[in-house]
């Protein structure tokens, strides 16, 4: 029976009811209730994500629910394993800390709805559901939908200021955006065409290699590669993501594109996991070093900090994507190195956490000071410390020194790396942590300088929201202090010849 | 050959054409109309593989056919989002140029 | 199925070829344009080759229509901009390199076309079982509203966003206000005529085509499309303002579909176990009844989207 | 008897296509918009009507005769309706009165 565990499916369905409906709510009430809605729906959202991780952990199994009792293939399913229940714990902490952060940045005057706090309260508890759709989604074509949910939902955050460069960059994003969803629709349906379901699990008992399947598989990739701003497609997120508003910027950098790279993972690792696969792991790697080292020189180059941050988004994503040289065995081609996958998943999340805390902590420098240039940060230290020590917490994650959650993730990448005797792989990541640290250096160290003339505050920046952001960085760094080994919660779900990592 | 593969190869030369406008117009607004006919190229190509499908006294897989029609109402709001976005910024610049320094 | 295509299915497929090359490689916009909804009328004409009777009107009247409505408005406020500036066209090494990629696309998607298994997979048999329990005639109906019924309802929630999205690029100062210009009834025109004659018949029509959707080709999409058109077609004759987007009314129109959908979909839980499941016996009744909201929220989308951000402040 | 329908299908019919052929021409080749929905609209009204009353010839049951007629009179209005509107986007001035 599909509906053994009805309690547990009830929770996956609420991960997505709860924040859609919300969204609803925002738009129909309007107003100061959209940001009340949202500040409801919150805490309840972060409940649900906290009760669907335990569930799964005591468990130890994968929670699946099939939609109206319809079985795939005819029916809908959905599914938690370890790494979507990580994923939307990740999501539901950082929306409620942005949450909190944006309530004064969107404030509401009584009596009068105002476009960009209706817009952004409605379209923040989208971008939620449908991070908790991708996220949970066990059919294709769903996650194509849930896909163009959050398309929608992220692009006009972009340009919420209504400023000709900023409608330029979501334009362009949204063109990128859509066409990396039809190709990755184009691949999906090749995969129906051969195989008669678009249900991922039965799908990975169907498929076998062969021109189909690689077909639909590097036409997904491609696409998603697009919405993810792997390099050569980064060209859309440095001015998308330094243009949007602070906590817009943080949702798009922090969890956004991630969504892309977590379907980039459940296609090679859970549709296709007996599929031999070295070379176009070994593909990805390459254009993911090539991120890393292109995203961090043009990072050092930037003189604004918004943009040098956006830039350094598009480095740490292509971290993440080490991962697929590093977790495939070399000398099969099959999977299964768990400290690579680990070191990949951890890297994505304390990211989320970093980049959120740093795009964040640049508004409020650039809220303070009327500017973000960096040439003229001189003497924001001393004006607003705490903001300033957040930022310098989650660069260390981006440089990966310790204790950071990028400590660990890239750690454990040079472990698989020298592991496997894959050693240029090592060199990359430690080339890009000296890069990293380069540029976070440059923004602190103007930062720390003392002005030349005592520094005036354009508006006073309210301690609670640096708090948000100095809480937000301490969770990257907290996760500096999880156990550096595979992790027990990650392998829940993951297919049986993952089980006992490299032999 | 049915007329199902006869289709299935016009839906494979429409999303390379569409794909080619898509990379070559400078324009938005043309690179909105080659997203749409690579659409259309998809739609064909999954419409084909519907009616290869067909069985159970169906002219085709009621499953892929169902899927197009929630493709095509997608692709529409993307299109309608692509459009406002354009005109917008053609309100707000007089120009419709996706270059940063334009 | 047939083992050789008819002539006409040769002719037709050149046809849309041809077409969609003119859309390509037209040097005008608006002739672009022109092309891409003679291609929208090629391919529903394809649909129906494929025997496909429900995608046929929804790519007529979406895909085709209501879509090259859009690109056709939008290409006569672009008149006069839509000539590349001489540093944005691309050289002709990068367009015979996206010519030679475009080509490998099109060359492996054919010979997958050609490599596909035979006999084809197909949930068709499965559909046919099952259908019995959703009390429907119309098999797409079905799984649209049935077996994959939470797509159905994420896809109202995409077009809310678009909406949305659309409404956000507003400027500040009209927030709230009324999409699009104001359109006012000629007196002695025609137009006004016409339209008060048309759009009842329009309405009429629309909603036949909805509810034949659950025996017959038709549905939701395709009626809702056709309400919209109406609507459209009543405040470009001046008949109707645009509603404002401030309207308590309208947002509740909006939401009304969704909203009913999940509420429906949660009443699973209580009445047969699950989300968006339904008792054998009430099936249709609740399939019906969530359709009639969705297919005016989407009716309500469709014409704003359509109309536009607002662009007039309320008074 | 069957005979002669036919023949009588086969010349509406085409005749039909013909006006639908000279209208997409008038279409294709007149300068201005004007000029183009006149062609356009003349020939298809006219066409349309043809190729239905060539179906008409072929006994099918009343109903779908009648739907027929239904389809030529509801494109007639919605053309005629929907060529006014773009005819007055059309002319100098537009769509803002």
């Amino acid at each position: 029976m599909p509906n053994s565990a009805t309690a547990g499916g009830f929770l996956l369905i609420l991960a997505i009811v709860l924040p859609v409906t919300g969204a609803l709510l925002s738009l129909v009430l309007g107003g100061r209730h959209a940001e009340r809605v949202a500040l409801l729906v919150m805490p309840a959202g972060l409940v649900v994500a906290v009760a669907i991780a335990s569930v799964v952990w005591r468990t130890h199994t994968v929670l699946e629910y099939s939609v109206g009792s319809w079985d795939p293939p005819l029916g809908v399913a959905f599914r938690a394993d370890g790494l979507s229940v990580v994923m939307i714990v990740t999501a539901a902490l950082l929306i409620c800390g942005i949450g909190a952060f944006a309530r004064a940045q969107f404030p509401t005057p009584r009596g009068q709805e105002t476009r960009t706090s209706l817009v952004f309260w409605t379209l923040l508890l989208a971008v939620w559901g449908a991070l908790n759709a991708v996220f949970i989604g066990g059919d294709l074509f769903k996650l194509y939908v849930a896909l163009e949910l959050l398309t929608f939902a992220a692009v006009p955050l972009v340009s919420l200021d209504g400023r000709a460069e900023t409608l330029t960059a979501a334009l362009r994003y949204l063109l990128f955006a859509l066409f990396g969803s039809i190709l990755y629709l184009l691949g999906a349906v090749l995969f129906y065409g051969a195989h008669g379901t678009l249900d991922i699990v039965l799908l990975s008992h169907r498929i076998h290699a062969g021109p189909v399947a690689w077909a639909a598989i590097s036409l997904m990739t491609a696409g998603l590669l697009a919405k993810a701003a792997l390099y050569p497609f980064h060209l859309w997120l440095p001015p998308a993501h330094a243009g949007a508003p602070a906590p817009a910027s943080a949702i798009l950098s922090g969890l956004v594109v991630k969504a892309p790279f977590f379907l980039v993972v459940r296609l090679w690792f859970d549709v296709m996991p007996r599929v031999p696969e070295r070379a176009a792991a070994q593909m990805l790697g390459t254009l993911g070093a090539a991120a890393i080292l292109f995203g961090s020189v043009v990072a050092l180059r930037q003189a604004r900090l918004k943009l040098l941050i956006a830039y350094s988004t598009v480095a740490q994503i292509g971290y993440l994507f080490l991962m697929f040289p590093l977790a495939v065995e070399p000398e099969t081609g099959h999977q299964w190195n768990t400290a690579a996958w680990t070191g990949g998943v951890l890297q994505a999340i304390s990211h989320a956490f970093a980049k959120a805390a740093m795009f964040m902590a640049a508004g409020l420098i650039a809220e303070a000071l009327g500017h973000d240039r960096i040439a003229g940060l001189a003497g924001i230290g001393r004006a607003l410390p705490i903001t300033v020590f957040a930022f310098g917490l989650g660069g260390l994650s981006l440089m990966g020194l310790p204790p950071s959650g990028g400590f660990v993730a890239k750690a454990m990448l040079l472990t698989a790396a020298v592991a496997e005797g894959q050693w240029w792989w090592a060199v990359v990541v430690l080339t890009g942590g000296v890069l990293a640290g380069g540029y976070v250096f440059l923004v602190l160290a103007r930062a720390l300088a003392d002005a030349s003339e005592p520094l005036t505050l354009l508006s006073p920046i309210s301690p609670s929201r640096q708090a948000v952001v100095v809480a937000l960085a301490l969770c990257a760094v907290l996760l500096g202090f999880i156990p550096l080994r595979p992790s027990e919660l990650l392998q829940i779900g993951r297919p049986d010849i993952a089980i006992g990592g490299p032999r | 050959m049915g007329e199902a593969t006869l289709y299935g190869l016009c839906g494979a030369a429409l999303v390379g054409l569409g794909l080619f406008g898509l990379i070559v117009h400078p324009q938005p607004l043309r690179k909105i109309l080659a997203f749409n006919l690579i659409g259309g190229g998809v739609f064909l190509l999954f419409g084909a593989i519907a009616r290869r499908g067909a069985a159970a006294g169906f002219g085709g897989d009621p499953v892929p056919q169902a899927l197009v029609i929630t493709g095509i109402v997608v692709a529409f709001s993307a299109t309608a989002l692509a459009v406002a976005l354009l005109l917008r910024l053609f309100q707000e610049t007089g120009q419709a140029t996706l270059h940063l320094d334009g | 199925m047939t083992d050789r295509p008819l002539a006409l299915d040769i002719g037709l497929a050149f046809l849309v070829l041809g077409v969609a090359v003119w859309t390509i490689a037209a040097r005008d916009t608006f002739a672009a344009v022109v092309g891409f909804v003679a291609f929208g009328l090629l391919l529903t004409l394809v649909w129906a080759r494929l025997a496909a009777p429900d995608v046929a009107p929804t790519e007529a009247a979406i895909g085709s229509g209501v879509t090259g409505g859009l690109l056709l408005g939008a290409s006569t406020r672009l008149h006069g901009t839509q000539t590349p500036a001489p540093g944005e066209k691309p050289g002709a090494i990068l367009r015979l390199a996206a010519a030679a990629l475009c080509t490998v696309v099109s060359a492996g998607l054919a010979a997958i076309v050609l490599l596909l298994p035979e006999p084809a997979p197909t949930l068709a048999p499965q559909a046919a079982t099952n259908i019995s329990a959703t009390g429907l005639g119309n098999p797409v109906t079905a799984v649209l509203m049935a077996y994959r019924a939470i797509d159905t309802l994420l896809e109202t929630v995409v077009l809310l966003l678009a909406l949305v999205g659309v409404w956000s690029l507003a400027p500040d100062r009209v927030w709230g206000g009324f999409p699009g210009p104001r359109h006012h009834a000629d007196p002695d025109g025609l137009l006004p005529f016409m339209a008060q004659l048309l759009v009842p018949v329009g309405l009429l029509v629309g909603i036949y085509i909805f509810w034949v959707g659950s025996v017959a080709p038709g549905g939701e999409f395709q009626g809702a499309t056709i309400l919209a058109a109406m609507w459209v077609l009543a405040m470009m004759a001046g008949l109707v303002d645009a509603p404002a987007v401030s309207r308590r009314w309208l947002r509740l129109l909006l939401v009304a579909g969704p909203a009913v959908f999940f509420a429906i979909g949660l009443a699973g839980f209580a009445m047969a176990g699950a989300f968006l499941a339904y008792p054998e016996a009430y099936a249709k009744l609740l399939i019906v009844t969530i359709e009639v909201p969705v297919t005016l929220s989407i009716a309500t989308m469709l014409a704003l989207l359509v109309a536009g951000p607002p662009e007039r402040a309320l008074r | 008897m069957s005979f002669a329908l036919d023949a009588l299908t086969i010349l509406a019919v085409s005749t039909g296509a013909f006006f639908f052929l000279a209208g997409t021409v008038g279409l294709l080749r007149f300068p201005d918009a004007l000029s183009r929905l006149h062609a356009l609209t003349k020939a298809d009204n006219l066409g349309l009507g043809l190729v239905v009353l060539g179906l008409l010839f072929q006994p099918e049951e009343l109903f779908a005769g009648l739907k027929l007629v239904t389809v030529w009179l509801l494109t007639l209005l919605a053309g005629a309706t929907v060529t006014q509107l773009i005819a007055r986007t059309a002319r100098p001035g537009g769509a803002q009165e």
